[in-house]
């Protein structure tokens, strides 16, 4: 960052020395703290349900799609590649490029939202649920058959949907902002190489929500 | 660029032309904000001081009418007589308002609020909007809650910790809708609670004035910063866990429900690990306040402030490995109940270094006995009664036996009401000045801190005796219980002592809202305090200061030997004082 | 003093009362030197015109004394603590010999299953759980056919290890007799083992002390603890009684 | 609170008047007169033996018995006369027929621990009235699944509460928590034609219309038997069920 960035950044009145990180970058992270635990409270819960479940947990791949999500993982993480290229822009001070790399980011969250709301609707259709599987579906023959163990199926159903339901509505909520910031700031040209904090304070945010899908989509659909 | 109303105000601070609306309903002046939080959260102490009130006249006089009941619906009281049902709704929400609505947003609403920015001589908060917000979705929050006592089926009714499977299902427990707007108002609630948090933490770590070194820091900063490290923390636990209550309400889930493989002891393992953090949520800024107190009342600086500031922080290290105390009954594995006692008996040495601290304050001090510094006495008094009694529960055989009893009532109410309470009367009073302008009268003041205590006392001091009898928590008549019977005349006492408790607030009540308009005006520093607060025009000024204050020392410099006055306040240049350097940021 | 706690009848009730007048013998201790210290400090410095507080910011000796006390005091309290737990609830502290008795909580009654002259329980599950079956005996175990089910009642020999299989059918209840100072909470999906050895005869009540729902207080039962020969009478007594009962 | 509830009250009454008004004023088909379907239910086998209730922990409903007392499962009258059985039309109502709700309750009386009566009929819309005539605590924990289940407690003696059901639903369990044996069973229906067998297991069904009925009976033990009649006038007509003991 260069000098002047530094001092747009800084409190706009002489204060005590804090750390060097200016208002906005500090809230982020500390409010990153805080998703941490609330992650951290759903993941836990999963993890200890999953170990004290009472039988085996349906193999990967059988209830879910493991390849539709695979992709999509990897459009998070292009996504996350997108917001560091549309950070590096503007730092350049290249405001078209970063509006490119922005709007990219842009799309590639909303097409994970896309699938993942895709990916629900199938599930739902196979007769999955929050509450476990539903009789007379698919998945229901599927348990009676033995393929999927029905004992497991309500905790799978509960986890799988709360997890994955709260990271898409973090995504959703990510997309929204990045849409704001586009639409009343990128577009408008007001992020320069002196002030762009808004894309610095959004991009961590993002990837923080890509890193979380990253555990999510090991511990859920890979394990 | 960090608050773009900070900006725009700092220069004109005391020509003020926003709307009234702007001014005083969605402001994101710190201090309106801390002010709209005092009258919410004083709003629910007094419902949840009514609830209180019903419970009591249900455990002195079991079915018998309640004066006024008639007025209640028939599916609260049937001609007057309260119903179980409604007892539990009582219980419930009595403890949700006065946790979550009455003390914590008292403390952590109000004075984090008001207090951070002045006493760190900043303009206002970080994020002022994110500010408004907090506020805002905390009465969301509120009218949630409150909504659940007016619909059908009644508000919830599983007790304040809102034990699985009874909370999740409502065949169990008869309620219905009530009990899911307790999962949604709590989960407004801690977004309040988070972004409140992430606003005092930016702004103490960003926003000192100049010279208000970390440990130039007054200690009630101190308390309000490591609370909100707590909250920030502990909160979402608490949002997640009630999430998934809720889905298991709507939604049919099975994460506590053991017919399909879900552990009802994980709901108590996430409600704790918040609910242990934030008892001292709801303790430490009560200490941090009652310091500014004594050491202004005692004219002396703190005893021992590092020890003070670290005894802070190891309180609340503690009090994240502590939560299974709670669950040693609970079929938890005893092994782990082991370990828990360790880290809970060892949360007793930083609590007792506080306690001779404020001792060891008024030692040999020249003490003015105005209202604060009474509640602040009253507080060392009943917090240390409080503190002991938890040596009690934290002994696991002990805990065996006094678990769930009106013991720990009486423990966790020495704690919150002489504790917290008083701490937050007598906070009220020191600022009062500086929010209105205006000084609350002493005389009344002083009444009713002496009613109170002895009131009080009268109150809660039974339920330490009642509760060694065995008297059960949550009972809607101990009358049924033969081991109970010899203390009945105890539920009685306590009981009217609750109700003229209640009507000693009355004193408190009219002194503080006539002092609104009538009350003496109050000069720039009342109290000869040091804080930077006091430098300001009484009521505080929008945006605080027009120029940072500098700050040369300690908070607590009292009665230093060869000085003018008793007093040397944080801001007062001296002639040996130097200027302290400044951000880097401006230094280049 | 000792009328302050309910009366003792089992083998933990002294020690636990020794373990809580102790506390209460330390925490008063302090409790008195600290309102003492406050009172007398509010008098002695109290604010008069002319005196002059002492300027000190602190005194290193003296906070370390008051940190120290409080730390090995607890720490001796947590190994005399420890060891009684152990003792009462570790895993493996049930003695061989105790006598098993399963209680099965549901909203709002106790159910009581004892083994009967077989010695064993018949397998019970939550599939069996009827109306007229409350506790969910399985009735194509053998083992259950003499297995003896008494509502709200809990009749234990004196002077007899016993130990309860604590389980619930809905939500958390807890199994609470304070003459024996023992409670442990019953959490459904768990089963949940508590011994005591009953040392007094007479009569003492159970009390549910987890809420349960609106009939949480009325919860209650009683335990009758009596002389081996009482016991086993009323044993025989319920056995006839079973037999001529149906088994829908 | 209350004065919310009655504005409430008075708005929701307006409501009914406004909209429900033509209804009510439209003669309702011949509820009045009409043929009368009468009958008996027997039981044929073993009758299986009612639980003993082990009332001894709570002595105050045990007072209230001069034998030992027994859950009433399955009560036989004299020549195998099954009382407690519910009969009822299941079908052949014209579907859009409106029947005038009793102005009359039914009671429901908890008294000696036992549910009185234990089986009964009422229609949607017609008050039950819950009677508690027991000095200690009873839950009514009522588990319908197409009406609005609700769990209420009356702690003392002489409390009542009324309720309404919206839905027909047959039958609505009703249990009593603090006493693990205590049921009764409710038939809502959307129309006055049910009865419950007495002692002598003997039922009557007043003031059908004419047409063809397919007729229900429930025991709950025994589970269900079906007749049909057609009726036309005023006649009488008979119709006996026979339950098998298993």
């Amino acid at each position: 960052m260069s000098q002047a960035t530094a001092a747009a950044m800084s409190p706009p009145f002489p204060a005590e020395r804090g750390v060097d990180v200016y208002n906005k970058k500090l809230g982020m992270w500390i409010f990153l703290a805080s998703e941490v635990m609330f992650f951290g409270a759903l993941i836990g819960s999963y993890v200890i349900l999953r170990f004290g479940a009472p039988g085996d947990w349906a193999r990967p791949g059988v209830v879910l799609n493991i390849k539709i999500t695979a992709f999509n993982t990897f459009l998070l993480i292009c996504s996350s590649v997108s917001m560091v290229k549309a950070y590096a822009a503007i730092a350049d001070g290249d405001p078209k490029n970063m509006r490119f790399w922005l709007l990219m980011t842009i799309l590639g969250g909303a097409c994970f939202v896309g699938i993942q709301v895709f990916e629900y609707i199938h599930l739902v259709e196979r007769g999955f649920l929050p509450s476990g599987v539903r009789d007379g579906s698919e998945l229901a023959e599927m348990v009676a058959k033995g393929t999927i163990p029905g004992a497991t199926m309500g905790l799978y159903g509960s986890t799988f949907f709360t997890m994955t339901g709260f990271h898409g509505f973090h995504v959703t909520c990510g997309v929204l902002s990045m849409l704001y910031l586009y639409l009343t700031k990128a577009l408008p040209g007001k992020f320069t190489t002196q002030d762009y904090a808004g894309i610095e304070v959004v991009g961590l945010y993002w990837h923080f929500v890509d890193l979380v899908w990253i555990i999510l989509f090991t511990i859920v659909y890979l394990v | 660029m960090s608050t773009a109303a900070a900006t725009a105000h700092a220069g004109h601070a005391h020509h003020d032309d926003r709307s009234f609306v702007q001014k005083y309903l969605f402001s994101t002046d710190h201090k309106i904000i801390g002010i709209q939080f005092l009258f919410l959260s004083l709003f629910f102490l007094l419902i949840g001081a009514i609830l209180s009130l019903q419970i009591r006249w249900q455990l002195a006089f079991p079915g018998q009418p309640m004066p006024g009941g008639k007025l209640l619906p028939e599916s609260m009281a049937a001609g007057g007589v309260l119903l179980p049902e409604y007892y539990l709704q009582l219980v419930t929400m009595h403890g949700t308002f006065m946790v979550f609505f009455a003390i914590m947003l008292l403390l952590v609403g109000v004075y984090a609020n008001f207090l951070i920015p002045l006493k760190i001589g900043a303009h206002d908060m970080a994020f002022p909007r994110i500010n408004m917000a907090s506020f805002w979705s905390a009465v969301v929050a509120g009218l949630v809650m409150l909504s659940s006592l007016f619909v059908t089926d009644g508000s919830p009714r599983a007790g304040w910790t809102m034990y699985v499977p009874l909370s999740a299902r409502h065949d169990y427990s008869g309620a219905s809708l009530g009990q899911e707007l307790w999962s949604i108002s709590i989960i407004f609630f801690g977004l309040s609670s988070v972004l409140g948090s992430l606003n005092y933490i930016t702004t103490v770590i960003n926003n000192r004035a100049p010279g208000m070194t970390w440990f130039r820091m007054p200690l009630s900063v101190w308390a309000l910063f490591i609370t909100a490290i707590l909250g920030l923390l502990a909160v979402p636990v608490l949002a997640g866990a009630a999430i998934m209550l809720l889905f298991e309400q709507i939604l049919g889930t099975h994460f506590f429900d053991p017919s399909a493989g879900g552990q009802v002891l994980l709901w108590q393992h996430l409600f704790w690990f918040f609910g242990h953090p934030e008892v001292y949520i709801l303790i430490l800024p009560a200490m941090g306040m009652v310091s500014e107190l004594v050491a202004n009342g005692s004219r002396k600086p703190i005893f021992g402030y590092h020890s003070m500031v670290f005894a802070i922080c190891g309180i609340a290290f503690l009090g994240w490995i502590v939560w299974g105390h709670h669950m040693f009954v609970s079929g938890m594995n005893p092994t782990l109940g082991s370990s828990f006692m360790v880290t809970t008996l060892l949360i007793a040495v930083p609590s007792a270094i506080k306690v001779f601290n404020w001792m060891g304050t008024m030692w040999r001090g020249n003490l003015r006995f105005h209202t604060p510094m009474l509640w602040g006495i009253g507080f060392v008094a009943m917090f240390t009664i409080g503190g002991l009694s938890g040596i009690f529960m934290a002994a696991t055989p002990v805990d065996m036996y006094i678990h769930d009893t009106y013991f720990i009532v009486a423990h966790i109410h020495y704690v919150l009401v002489g504790g917290s309470l008083f701490a937050i009367f007598g906070g009220i009073v020191f600022w009062y000045p500086k929010m209105f302008g205006r000084m609350m009268n002493e005389t009344a003041g002083k009444v009713h801190f002496w009613l109170t205590l002895i009131l009080y006392n009268c109150v809660f001091f039974p339920m330490h005796i009642i509760g060694m009898a065995g008297h059960m928590r949550r009972i809607y008549d101990p009358t049924i219980y033969d081991f109970l019977k010899p203390v009945q005349h105890w539920n009685v006492f306590i009981s009217i002592s609750a109700f003229l408790l209640f009507g000693t607030q009355i004193i408190f009540f009219l002194n503080f809202w006539l002092s609104m308009f009538w009350g003496k005006k109050a000069a720039l520093n009342p109290w000869e305090d040091n804080g930077l607060e006091w430098s300001l025009p009484s009521p505080a000024p929008h945006g605080n200061w027009d120029t940072p204050p500098t700050v040369y020392r300690g908070p607590y410099e009292f009665s230093v030997p060869g000085a003018s006055e008793d007093y040397i306040p944080q801001n007062k240049k001296l002639p040996t004082d130097r200027e302290p350097a400044l951000a880097p940021a401006h230094g280049d | 003093m000792s009328g302050w706690l309910p009366a003792q009848a089992s083998s933990f009730a002294p020690q636990i009362d020794g373990m809580f007048w102790a506390i209460m013998i330390i925490t008063g201790i302090t409790f008195v030197l600290v309102e003492i210290g406050i009172v007398w400090f509010s008098f002695a410095y109290r604010g008069r015109p002319g005196r002059q507080a002492h300027y000190t910011h602190g005194n290193g000796t003296a906070e370390i004394i008051w940190t120290a006390i409080p730390a090995v005091t607890m720490v001796i309290l947590g190994l005399v603590s420890n060891g009684l737990w152990t003792q009462f609830k570790g895993r493996n502290s049930v003695p061989a010999d105790a006598f098993p008795i399963e209680v099965h909580a549901k909203q709002f009654e106790w159910w009581v299953t004892y083994t009967g002259a077989d010695g064993k329980f018949g397998r019970v599950t939550n599939d069996s759980i009827s109306k007229t079956n409350p506790t969910g005996i399985d009735h194509s175990d053998p083992a259950s056919n003499d297995d003896i089910v008494v509502r709200n009642q809990l009749h234990v020999p004196v002077g007899k290890p016993v130990v309860v299989y604590l389980s619930s059918e809905d939500v958390i209840h807890s199994f609470y007799v304070p003459e024996f100072r023992v409670r442990q909470d019953v959490v459904p999906g768990m089963q949940i083992k508590q011994w005591f050895v009953a040392t007094v005869p007479g009569t003492y009540e159970i009390a549910c002390s987890q809420l349960c729902g609106l009939g949480h207080y009325k919860m209650r039962a009683q335990v009758y603890v009596q002389t081996q020969a009482d016991f086993d009478a009323w044993m025989q007594q319920q056995a006839e009684k079973a037999k001529g009962a149906p088994t829908s | 609170m209350r004065t919310l509830g009655s504005v409430a009250a008075v708005g929701a009454g307006l409501l009914v008047w406004a909209l429900g008004g033509p209804m009510f004023a439209a003669a309702p088909t011949g509820a009045v007169d009409g043929a009368t379907v009468s009958g008996k239910v027997k039981l044929v086998g073993k009758p299986a033996a009612n639980p003993a209730i082990d009332m001894s922990e709570e002595a105050k409903c045990a007072a209230k018995y001069t034998t030992p007392p027994h859950e009433e499962i399955v009560t036989v009258g004299a020549g195998g006369a099954l009382a407690n059985v519910l009969v009822y039309v299941k079908a052949g109502l014209p579907a859009d027929a409106k029947y005038p709700v009793p102005s009359t309750s039914v009671v429901i009386d908890q008294s000696g621990c036992t549910y009185h009566p234990r089986v009964f009929g009422i229609m949607v819309g017609q008050t039950l009235e819950i009677k508690n005539s027991d000095p200690l605590l009873h839950n009514i924990k009522a588990l319908g699944k197409k009406n609005r289940p609700f769990n209420i407690s009356q702690p003392a003696a002489g409390m009542t509460t009324t309720r309404t059901f919206t839905a027909p639903e047959v039958m609505l369990p009703f249990e009593c928590n603090v006493h693990g044996w205590m049921h009764a069973y409710a038939a809502v229906l959307p129309h006055p034609f049910f009865a419950t067998t007495g002692p002598d297991g003997s039922f009557s069904i007043k003031g059908l219309p004419p047409g063809t009925y397919t007729l229900e009976a429930w025991h709950e033990k025994y589970g269900t038997q079906t007749a049909t009649v057609t009726v036309a006038g005023a006649a009488a007509k008979t119709a006996d069920f026979t339950f098998t003991a298993k």
